[in-house]
């Protein structure tokens, strides 16, 4: 059986002094808390502190990369294996073209369905399709959440190297 | 004033949830209090039903990974870990040492940062506000971590059937090593301000017992069973990947209520610290990938492959027909043989201790309802 | 009842159902008044009211599942949500806008659509995450997820994302404020229910 | 300044209706009237400053920025919240009680507010002085309990289960704390020999600082019996448990929306000033200086009972932000194995000192 409080005096003083001094190192670690420099990020100001931004993998919306030698100006080959590979299904290419020269000429990809796992960067032979850092897609209608391929284009113009993270590994002497 | 005869008192029956503050999720406890106290608590679930283990079976192996995340989203990496293990064990393939370390890595900051909401939600539950912004404000760090290497914030997608999807960024170590050596500052700061003040101990000391046996009979596993006094720890009694190598403690408690598990749990972030020390002093150089076919297309055979996830043993029950997809896949989920011991521990208890027990379980509704 | 039924059934719901823009108070002023002075004055309480409501969107507590995780994370310390305005209420009765953060299930639709049908006019839906839009990756595999929770409530703005960076949960929340800021009294005023097509159309993003 | 004004206005009006021979009774009751309105703006405004103030030191406590958005640091977050409440739908949920879903808010906010009539703002410048000069600490306390009456129309009237939870919760907590309360308020006036709380004040302003009840021993208990009995008076954390989120949702107010969920949420911030206020006035020596008397730096008192106030405020914020909720039984147990007996004891101490000291 528990011995509640209040079964004898002693142990009541002795409780209440102990709870006293528990709450008074309570209101010790929020005052310090208080006076703390706070870990806020005020994220839309982009003054405030820069490194905010996602990290360089962030698994973002899509672009498609570009090629200029390559007919319709991207590297993608249209082997439809992203399509493939996508477990929702959300990516619909319209190849055309015969075999050098086959390329997309429709590329949708619905972000409203994406999980974005980055099976399709992974799969993709050409390292043509990507994604970007880029978070600020929130929309009023559903139709615009839907990539097409010139959207992806645009996108993915600004893009010079496929971005695959380095694999610069850290072992427990050398890098760590 | 005289007893009128006719006054009768009235049994309340309450519906709290599935939209509640406090229930963790999408789950509705059907209550008949008697005023304050609990006569009965109906747990009903499968809000969150989303037949992750009905999906298995029209995916192929490797489509069906990014679903595990999805399963218990606060520790996706744990889910990974054992699905990618029971996957791996079909096929036949060993990971390679580096790949071993950093997935055991991994596993353990997820626990972390999963003990770290359980931590803030639990006094949340109590009213205490503040150190759930304190929790969540640490869990960002491990966050920032993980963006860092898998590039995602909650839902990772991580690991790979042979490997990881990439090796460590630069930079990794360094970011955990400064979390290590701050972490156990916070933890203590906690500690004081919400594990040894009084009211939350009065709030917790005594409150929703679980006894062993009932603890061992109900399936109980994880934190909540060593809080029950069992030493029962899958990293311990059936040890896998580099666990065997590694020195740390199985934090146990004989009390059996909440405080139990609480303590527990807060000891076992701290183990967490430890283990994760040791894995970045002997992390070993070397490749990270196995080369798999591309297709898998692993023989015909069913295999149980356990882990310890920060809610308890986290099983995956796989069936292969030789075909790509998977012919049968059964999550053992830790969460729903927890909340079994739900109603028994709400025994006598009141309305204020029923959130305060559901928190001390760290039930997660996707694990539950899958 | 099979899933096509119950699918049919949410998608009759009250939330979709065709019904006249009813604009009372304008067509009152403009009657009334012949327009001029008293259109005027409604276009300045209108930015009075709206800057009201755009500066203070109190959130209903609304987490189905790993959306929801994040959710917190936005309000917690690093991101704090409570600059914007926004704090989190239990229930539905103190809340503006309803974030739904997370997969919305069959067996949850009904109590979503209650809940919804309990918060105070104006108000206001966010869907979270891909689950939320579009039932995500369980639109094509899943036989228990109700595919886009705007079957079952009309949605205000779509934040894509498996789960969305608290960033874009951010901005979500300041395009939800750019919409307020477009509306006009004499749109919300009368309106027992908004009807979502008619209600885009008159206000738009940039 | 407060009695300047308010002097100056009273010659002004007794001039012209002097001159224009109307009854004298009039101007008193036209001061009544402008005192009333100028109480019920004040409590306005103080309420909307001090959510804000606690949203403010809740973000900083917790490593956050709290509202920054709407103008300078945010200072007009509050107002735009009541703008926001006053446009949302005034909602009665079916199976409601109408007339005590309507009158709870009401009820609470005016009984709120009628505790602010008897505060010796500053020398000489109480509203209801009559009142104070009798009955002043009486009337707190009477007026004090009565604030659960709306608590309890409000749970009753919304046909909500977790309301009236709520409600329920909330009758037991008050009525038990108006005890202790009580016995740590008779301590002070058994010093003081007085029931008026410009007398208290008055016998606290000579020394300043040095005077203050505050820093006599025999009144320590009392003091602390105070501040937790007070707390759980208005219902804030540890004592929260009318409205505790994490268990009965929003507790008595959960079917409120709109208006009237804003007078209940002004009013406990109101009741909560109150609170500081009386704790100032009854401790730190209310209106007058600590700087001694008359006050050398010849600030207003009502700006020195202000601030004591705020700080006392200040204080219960931060002791919301650090401590978890009680549990019923706990909250019971608390108030009458624990806090009665001290009171009990406070009041023999200060009966003691009454005698020698």
């Amino acid at each position: 059986m528990r011995k509640r409080y209040g079964d004898n005096l002693w142990d009541l003083l002795r409780i209440l002094a102990a709870g006293a001094w528990s709450i008074l190192v309570g209101l010790y670690i929020t005052g310090i808390n208080l006076i703390r420099p706070g870990v806020c990020e005020r994220y839309p100001r982009r003054d405030h502190r820069p490194d905010y931004q996602p990290r360089p993998g962030y698994r973002g919306d899509f672009a498609l990369l570009s090629d200029p030698e390559r007919p319709g100006g991207l590297r993608c080959i249209a082997c439809l294996q992203c399509q493939n590979i996508c477990p929702d299904q959300c990516i619909h290419i319209t190849p055309e073209g015969k075999g050098k020269d086959r390329h997309p000429v429709q590329f949708r990809i619905d972000t409203g369905l994406c999980q974005f796992c980055w099976l399709c960067v992974e799969v993709c032979p050409v390292a043509a399709i990507t994604m970007t850092p880029d978070y600020e897609t929130a929309t009023d209608q559903p139709q615009k959440l839907i990539r097409d391929l010139d959207t992806l284009r645009e996108r993915g113009r600004n893009i010079p190297e496929p971005q695959r993270v380095e694999p610069v590994g850290c072992v427990a002497d050398g890098g760590a | 004033m005289t007893w009128d005869p006719t006054c009768v008192t009235e049994e309340l029956v309450v519906n709290m949830g599935p939209q509640h503050p406090s229930t963790h999720g999408v789950l509705r406890l059907i209550l008949r209090l008697d005023g304050e106290r609990v006569l009965e608590v109906r747990p009903d679930i499968g809000f969150l039903h989303s037949s992750l283990e009905k999906i298995a079976e029209r995916l192929d192996y490797r489509q069906y990974l990014p679903y595990t995340d999805r399963y218990d989203y606060l520790c996706a990496m744990a889910n990974e870990l054992a699905y990618v293990r029971a996957v791996e064990s079909l096929l036949g393939v060993e990971p390679t040492p580096r790949c071993q370390w950093i997935r055991v890595m991994m596993a353990e900051m997820n626990r972390i940062a999963s003990h770290l909401v359980y931590y803030g939600a639990l006094g949340m539950d109590t009213g205490a506000t503040t150190v759930f912004l304190y929790c969540f404000r640490e869990r960002e760090r491990i966050l920032q971590l993980f963006e860092d290497a898998s590039g995602q914030r909650l839902l990772y997608h991580y690991f790979r059937i042979g490997g990881l999807r990439n090796d460590l960024p630069p930079g990794f170590c360094e970011g955990l090593r400064s979390f290590l050596d701050e972490f156990p500052r916070r933890v203590a700061e906690y500690d004081a301000l919400l594990t040894r003040n009084r009211i939350f101990r009065s709030r917790t000391e005594g409150v929703g017992y679980l006894s062993p046996e009932a603890a061992l009979s109900y399936g109980v596993t994880g934190p909540t069973l060593r809080g029950s006094g069992v030493s029962y720890d899958l990293r311990r009694a059936a040890p896998y990947y580099v666990y065997p190598e590694l020195e740390f403690d199985v934090p146990t408690r004989p009390e059996g209520d909440v405080m139990a598990r609480h303590l527990v749990r807060q000891e076992e972030m701290l183990q967490s610290v430890h283990l994760l020390h040791q894995c970045l002093d002997r992390l070993p150089p070397g490749e990270i990938n196995v080369k798999v076919p591309r297709k898998l297309k692993p023989d015909p055979g069913e295999i149980y492959v356990r882990i310890e996830s920060p809610r308890g043993e986290l099983g995956v029950y796989l069936i292969s027909d030789g075909s790509e997809k998977p012919y049968r896949l059964h999550w053992r989920a830790p969460s729903f043989h927890n909340l079994q011991a739900y109603p028994e521990m709400c025994q006598g208890a009141y309305v204020a201790d029923l959130v305060a027990i559901l928190g001390s379980l760290d039930i997660i509704l996707g694990d539950v309802d899958r | 009842m099979g899933l096509r039924e119950l699918e049919d059934r949410l998608r009759q719901l009250p939330g979709n159902l065709p019904r006249a823009p009813e604009q009372p108070l304008r067509r009152w002023a403009q009657t009334h008044h012949e327009g001029g002075l008293s259109v005027a004055f409604i276009n300045v309480v209108d930015k009075v009211l709206d800057t009201g409501r755009a500066c203070s969107t109190w959130g209903l507590q609304f987490g189905l599942a790993c959306c929801a995780i994040e959710m917190m994370a936005v309000g917690a310390s690093r991101y704090d949500l409570d600059r914007f305005g926004v704090f989190f209420r239990g229930s539905p009765r103190q809340a503006d806008a309803m974030l739904v953060a997370g997969t919305l299930t069959l067996k949850m639709a009904d109590v979503l659509r209650r809940l919804y049908d309990q918060m105070p006019e104006p108000r206001y839906v966010i869907a979270v995450g891909n689950c939320a839009i579009s039932g995500g990756r369980f639109y094509h595999h899943a036989y228990s997820v109700v595919r886009g929770v705007d079957r079952v409530v009309p949605v205000d703005i779509y934040v894509p994302g498996c789960p969305p960076r608290p960033e874009s949960f951010i901005d979500a929340i300041r395009k939800l404020h750019q919409l307020m800021r477009r509306e006009s009294i004499a749109d919300t005023i009368g309106h027992g229910e908004r009807q979502h097509e008619d209600f885009f159309r008159k206000r738009e993003l940039p | 300044m407060l009695s300047f004004i308010a002097n100056w206005l009273r010659d002004l009006l007794t001039a012209w209706f002097q001159a224009w021979h109307v009854p004298l009774v009039f101007v008193d009751i036209l001061a009544w009237i402008v005192g009333g309105v100028a109480i019920l703006i004040l409590v306005m405004v103080v309420a909307l400053v001090f959510i804000y103030l606690e949203r403010k030191i809740s973000g900083y406590i917790q490593s956050r920025l709290g509202p920054e958005r709407v103008g300078p640091w945010g200072i007009f977050q509050t107002a735009m919240d009541a703008l926001k409440l006053l446009q949302k739908e005034d909602i009665v949920p079916a199976g409601a009680d109408k007339i005590l879903h309507t009158l709870g808010p009401i009820a609470f906010f005016v009984v709120g507010l009628l505790g602010y009539l008897v505060i010796p703002w500053e020398e000489g410048g109480t509203i209801a002085r009559m009142v104070d000069a009798h009955v002043g600490v009486l009337y707190v306390l009477a007026f004090g309990s009565l604030s659960v009456i709306g608590i309890l129309m409000g749970g009753w009237g919304s046909n909500n289960k977790w309301s009236l939870l709520g409600a329920l919760r909330g009758a037991a907590q008050m009525i038990s704390y108006e005890v202790p309360m009580l016995l740590a308020v008779v301590c002070v006036v058994l010093l003081a020999g007085s029931l008026s709380l410009s007398t208290i004040v008055d016998q606290q302003k000579t020394l300043g600082l040095l005077s203050w009840n505050l820093w006599r021993p025999w009144l320590w208990l009392p003091v602390i019996l105070y501040l937790i009995a007070a707390t759980a008076e208005v219902n804030r954390t540890p004592f929260d448990l009318p409205e505790a989120e994490s268990e009965l949702v929003a507790g008595y107010h959960t079917e409120y929306s709109g208006m009237k969920f804003a007078f209940f949420f002004l009013a406990e911030y109101g009741n909560f000033f109150l609170v500081g206020l009386i704790f100032s006035v009854l401790f730190l020596g209310g209106w007058s200086s600590p700087f001694g008397y008359p006050d050398p730096l010849r600030i207003p008192g009502v700006i020195w009972l202000l601030g004591k106030a705020t700080v006392t405020v200040f204080f219960l914020m931060w002791v919301r932000w650090t401590l978890p909720r009680l549990r019923v039984d706990q909250l019971m147990s608390l108030c009458w194995k624990v806090l009665l007996p001290v009171g009990f004891l406070s009041l023999l101490i200060a009966g003691t000192a009454a005698l020698y000291v």
